[in-house]
């Protein structure tokens, strides 16, 4: 009889949560408290949460380390590519004024892909840490 | 074509960190290392192009995401960060060629390509301290280099880089900390993180609250001193230089500390002296004492080093004290001395790191007793490393006389005799360690270590003479350092109030 | 009475301060590594409450802009302290990796011992 | 001689050495077409300054490159007679010097003969700098190379004697010339603006008399390659060199090099007549009156040759700066022309020195009793040079003395007069002494017997 078994129903029933969670937190950044970093230090909390109760490997069944890093430099890359686009189009970087006909909207559009980026590589990079302290230890 | 033109301050930053970022999905070492190699040859030509507009046409001010100053973040390019910035991206692109081998030989396969993933992130770093007219954004790309740093100076063989990158994160760290303390403080009084804005606002901010600013500047000083090394505060200094990869060293002792000099300058400079009268603060008074202790107490424990790499890291704690001695003169001469030798300095030290790295590579050590003989197994390397160690001591027609000359003559027109007399006799103690050096490497018999090691591949001989030659050059044409030298040093005295 | 009133004027100040001190003195004091990360990490915290400290204006609403206020909290410091946090994180992070392999190259994470392990080599 | 635009004869003789320590390492594995380049480049580099000559006895002063480092500082030579007299006489001796030298290393089988013969080239390229450069600035660069190059020859040997040796040459010469030198430089250039060797000097009306004294101390004791006492002391630790090196560097090139830098300070920056006026010269009568004593009395003690030799010239050098410092225009001719005669009578002697190191391995005088009549035809050569050196009629040390004479005449200085006049018998007597090495012992043995 494992004793864990609350502990493993309780987070599987929470996990769902939290990425939603995060989902808001990112997409709610527009409006108030929010963002990117928050919302990435959460979806990463979710992984970590599912690694402690059942295990790095099956973490890593689900997240292999190889996507982790892979993710790390895409986010940032998003968040440049996003500032990049702008210089190619002859604008000066990161003025997101160029991703819509109206500045506004455009700018809107470019904070959302740039905290699509931040996600990313929050998200990410927790996970890599993660990974890589335990990794140590074994 | 002047669509190009007019992004090029966002571009000296952006192309490398894109590159650093490409780097990082990389896996193999070599193909790291041309990518690298690549992006670092695109910065010196904008570096360049930056120099030639701002010499013929004045500064430049570029708004990050189009948003104007003080609002959004200026990248704002006058002579000074012109050329620094050539300085940075030049001496890194000759570098390059010399990496591979010597990163190859240092450090393991599977490592290599987030080693230059690292190197491109610190080139971006240390280019976008130089370029940004933003208090705060410079402290986001201080951030940057150091923590990269931190990272090339850890991949070194030895454990003791461990160590060594330990301590200086907690250092730098600590400095980076209250750099930006500082930069709060003046943030509290003025409200704005623009340099030009900062200045223009400073002196009626001074006048309600004089504590906070000169607090402000005692936080920035302390911060960016530990940057620069200046002494007391260069403990980090040895170890790391010692025991990172050789690469990562020369290219750190040509451009990391300069850059931080250069934000010294940025914010003496351009944000204190516009907006009070420097020579009232107390700046010069600090740095005279330690620039002249930093020349004699750092050359002389050079002089008792037994690891060449430790010996020049103890060297360019002196040297940092040229070039701050340069500064505290406040004069004329003296700044164009402290300026030049900036970008002499970096020439001198990076020939002889990359000569120490390839004697690392063909002997595996730089313990001076193991060396003896190794100018004549190593003539090239060896004769790369005296003419170098010449131009440090500051030998006549060499680049290293160019700046002791105007440092003296700073010193003879501030009325400071006894400093001119100190700067000189503290580059004799130069020849003390160089001489050393040079009499293992001559007139001891040939020892075990060396007795296979001869001249390192042509890819790491040519960017090791390159270096050395142009540091003779410029004793000689001095168009480019001491002829900018002196513009930027007056333009920096001009603004003064 | 002046010198309480100075201090509720100032209490942010002089959190700040202890926090900073605080902090500064476990980094110079401590020699085990991971002490002296925390410690470095208070000092870096007690940066970010000098900055958003301030930033709070009384009365002031959260800075979108709405026809019915006037008074906005500056928004500013909290975009600079996020950066300045994740800097941080990525110093703490990259600081206890290095202790971490330091660890596994000396088998020891206090400073004096390391140093006295390479005095004897 | 060559028929050559006078410009182009500088240029000429500074490229010739450079050349020629550029090529002498491609023949490393040849030593018979390595030695060639040297002769060649000897050979070449003497017709050049000979060719020169016409030039300036026409009274042109030819000059050439003009490259401005930073401004105010350039690269500029100019050749005028002082400077002429100095690269006729290094250049020709080295001529001679590098027969002898072939000879000498073949004859000991030194080690690491291409870096001596490269070395000895770039030296006597700083040589022909120095002799031409037009401003302090250039010729302190060539005055540093020159210290530089001739380190590794002074080192040459590597045991731990020359490497103490050169330890002490460096740190002499480097010091002295970084941290006095530099800072007089420096210095002239804050008081005048302009660092160019202009007749009648450049600092007049420019410094108080007390500012002068300072300046010129600084200049005297600057320039480390007189050997004013006590900075002479790396001249007989460089006698651990091989005699060639000492014959022609040490008793010619860099010595010579640093009189005739004080000469040229003297007369050209300060000017002879503005330091008269101001008075500020007098204590460099006595400065170089003492180590013309002392160096002598020292060199009467030395039984090495070499030694002896060595504080011999660390005392004629003196000579010159006292002439110079007579600061009388005729004393001044004077101080040249023993520049000449003492280089040309003392490389004798060291010639003669090293080849009875070479024939007999010997390098103490007490060991040389009855050498002159087994090498009569060294010692002979010896016993001129030594003649020349005592300053007696009619060889060349002669005329040096008589123009230094009248001159102190001329300004009424009595001191110089009883050092020179007291120091001819001295050199006698050292000469004596070893010509003739009995008389002592007999004057012992006659003391004895009283």
């Amino acid at each position: 009889m494992r004793l864990d078994v609350v502990l493993r129903v309780g987070v599987k029933l929470i996990i769902p949560f939290m990425l939603l969670f995060g989902l808001y937190v990112q997409l709610h950044g527009d409006y108030g408290p929010g963002g990117g970093f928050q919302a990435g230090v959460i979806v990463a909390g979710a992984l970590i949460v599912y690694a402690l109760i059942f295990g790095l490997d099956e973490a890593q069944r689900v997240v292999p380390r190889r996507l982790v890093e892979f993710l790390v430099p895409l986010g940032v890359l998003i968040y440049a590519g996003t500032g990049a686009f702008a210089l190619l189009n002859g604008h000066n970087f990161l003025d997101y004024s160029v991703l819509a006909a109206h500045a506004p909207a455009g700018r809107e559009r470019g904070i959302l892909l740039v905290e699509a980026g931040v996600l990313v590589t929050v998200s990410s990079t927790m996970i890599a840490l993660f990974y890589a302290f335990s990794e140590r230890g074994r | 074509m002047s669509a190009i033109t007019a992004q090029l301050p966002g571009l000296q930053v952006v192309v490398p960190l894109l590159g650093a970022i490409i780097a990082a999905f990389m896996r193999r070492g070599t193909l790291a290392w041309a990518w690298a190699t690549l992006i670092t040859a695109f910065t010196p030509i904008i570096a360049f192009a930056l120099l030639f507009q701002v010499w013929s046409n004045g500064p430049i001010s570029y708004h990050m995401g189009g948003w104007p100053p003080p609002i959004g973040i200026e990248y704002r390019v006058d002579l000074l960060n012109a050329f620094v910035l050539v300085l940075v991206s030049l001496v890194s692109t000759i570098m390059m060629p010399y990496a591979r081998r010597s990163v190859a030989h240092e450090i393991d396969g599977d490592k290599q390509a987030w080693f230059y993933a690292m190197y491109l992130l610190c080139l971006a770093g240390l280019l976008g301290i130089a370029i940004t007219g933003d208090a705060f954004n410079a402290f986001v790309f201080l951030e940057i280099s150091s923590l990269s740093t931190y990272v090339m100076i850890a991949m070194g063989r030895d454990r003791r880089a461990l160590v060594a990158s330990y301590q200086y994160l907690i250092l730098g760290t600590i400095g980076a900390t209250f750099y930006v303390i500082g930069v709060g403080l003046l943030y509290l009084v003025t409200g704005s993180l623009n340099f030009a804005d900062i200045a223009a606002r400073l002196g009626e901010a001074s006048a309600a609250f004089p504590r906070p600013v000169l607090a402000g500047l005692a936080f920035l000083f302390v911060g960016i001193s530990l940057k620069l090394a200046l002494f007391p505060l260069h403990l980090w200094l040895p170890n790391a230089y010692a025991y990172a990869p050789s690469f990562a060293t020369a290219f750190l002792a040509a451009t990391a500390t300069k850059v931080a000099v250069y934000l010294f300058l940025r914010i003496a400079f351009s944000i204190y002296g516009v907006a009070l009268d420097l020579k009232a603060l107390p700046v010069s008074t600090v740095l005279y004492p330690l620039s002249i202790a930093a020349m004699f107490i750092a050359s002389i424990l050079a002089v008792y080093e037994q690891n060449l790499k430790r010996m020049l890291a103890y060297s360019s704690v002196a040297q940092i004290g040229y070039i701050t001695l340069g500064i505290a003169l406040m004069n004329q001469a003296g700044l164009t001395g402290g300026i030049v030798h900036l970008f002499n300095h970096a020439l001198i030290k990076g020939a002889l790191f990359l000569a120490l790295g390839a004697v690392m590579y063909r002997a595996g050590t730089v313990k001076l007793d193991d060396l003896g003989g190794i100018g004549r197994t190593m003539p090239l390397t060896f004769a790369a490393f005296v003419l170098a160690g010449m131009s440090l001591m500051g030998v006549p027609g060499t680049a290293g006389f160019i700046s002791k000359y105007y440092l003296i003559v700073g010193a003879l027109d501030a009325g400071k005799w006894p400093v001119a007399f100190l700067i000189v006799a503290s580059s004799l103690i130069a020849l003390l360690y160089i001489g050393r050096a040079v009499e293992v490497a001559y007139f001891r018999p040939v020892s075990q270590a060396v007795a296979h090691a001869k001249d390192p591949p042509l890819m790491m001989l040519v960017p090791m003479l390159a270096l050395t030659f142009a540091s003779v050059y410029f004793g000689i044409d001095t168009e480019l350092s001491a002829g900018v030298a002196s513009r930027i040093a007056e333009l920096l005295i001009g603004g003064l109030k | 009475m002046g010198a309480v009133q100075n201090f509720f004027d100032h209490y942010n100040y002089i959190a700040t301060i202890v926090l900073m001190v605080a902090g500064l003195y476990i980094v110079i004091a401590r020699g085990n590594m991971i002490k002296k990360l925390i410690g470095l990490m208070l000092f870096q915290t007690s940066v970010y409450l000098l900055y958003i400290a301030p930033g709070k204006i009384i009365g002031g609403t959260p800075p979108v802009l709405d026809p019915n206020f006037t008074v906005y909290s500056n928004p500013l410091p909290h975009v600079l302290i996020l950066t300045a946090i994740v800097v941080g994180v990525a110093t703490i992070a990259l600081g206890l990796a290095i202790v971490s392999r330091i660890h596994e190259a000396y088998g020891t994470i206090e400073e004096d011992e390391i140093f006295a392990r390479e005095e004897q080599e | 001689m060559l028929a050559l635009a006078p410009d182009m004869l500088i240029m000429a003789a500074l490229t010739i050495p450079l050349i020629g320590a550029l090529l002498i390492p491609l023949f490393h594995n040849a030593p018979n077409a390595r030695e060639s380049v040297t002769l060649i480049t000897a050979g070449a580099l003497a017709l050049t300054v000979w060719s020169l000559l016409p030039h300036v006895l026409a009274g042109d002063r030819p000059a050439a490159i003009d490259l401005a480092v930073v401004p105010g500082l350039n690269i500029a030579f100019q050749v005028e007679p002082l400077g002429m007299l100095f690269a006729l006489v290094a250049a020709t001796l080295w001529l001679v010097t590098s027969v002898y030298s072939i000879g000498y290393m073949r004859g000991n089988d030194e080690p690491r003969q291409t870096s001596f013969y490269v070395c000895f080239a770039i030296a006597l390229w700083a040589t022909m700098g120095i002799a031409f450069a037009k401003n302090l600035f250039t010729l302190f660069i060539f005055y540093e190379i020159l210290t530089l190059s001739t380190y590794p020859l002074v080192a040459h040997k590597a045991n731990a004697e020359a490497i103490r040796a050169g330890r002490i040459y460096l740190l002499i010469l480097i010091g002295t010339s970084m941290v006095l030198l530099l800072p007089a430089i420096a210095w002239t250039w804050v008081l005048s603006g302009t660092l160019d060797f202009i007749p009648g000097g450049i600092l007049k009306d420019k410094a108080t008399p007390f500012a002068l004294c300072a300046l010129l101390a600084l200049f005297a004791f600057g320039i480390g390659k007189a050997a004013l006492m006590p900075l002479h002391f790396w001249l007989p630790a460089a006698m651990v060199a091989p005699t060639p090196v000492s014959a022609l560097l040490h008793a010619v090139a860099v010595v010579k090099a640093g009189v005739f830098t004080i000469l040229k300070v003297i007369v050209y920056t300060f000017g002879i007549e503005t330091l008269a006026y101001a008075g500020s010269g007098g204590w460099l009568v006595y400065a170089a009156g003492f180590t013309i004593i002392a160096a002598s009395l020292v060199a009467l003690r030395k039984d090495n040759l070499k030694a002896r030799l060595a504080y011999s010239t660390v005392s004629q050098l003196s000579y010159v700066i006292l002439a110079a410092a007579i600061l009388a225009p005729i004393s001044a001719v004077g101080a040249a022309m023993h520049i000449a005669a003492h280089a040309v009578s003392k490389i004798t002697l060291f010639f003669a020195a090293g080849s009875i190191y070479t024939a007999a391995h010997k390098t103490e005088i007490s060991e040389l009793a009855g050498i002159g009549r087994r090498m009569p035809w060294t010692m002979g050569a010896f016993t001129i040079g030594a003649i020349s050196m005592i300053g007696l009629p009619p060889t060349a040390g002669f005329l040096g003395k008589w123009f230094m004479l009248s001159g102190a005449m001329q300004t009424g200085q009595w001191l110089p007069i009883a050092i020179i006049i007291a120091l001819t018998f001295t050199a006698a007597a050292t000469v004596g002494l070893f010509l003739f090495p009995e008389v002592p012992l007999a004057l012992a043995k006659l003391m004895a017997g009283v």
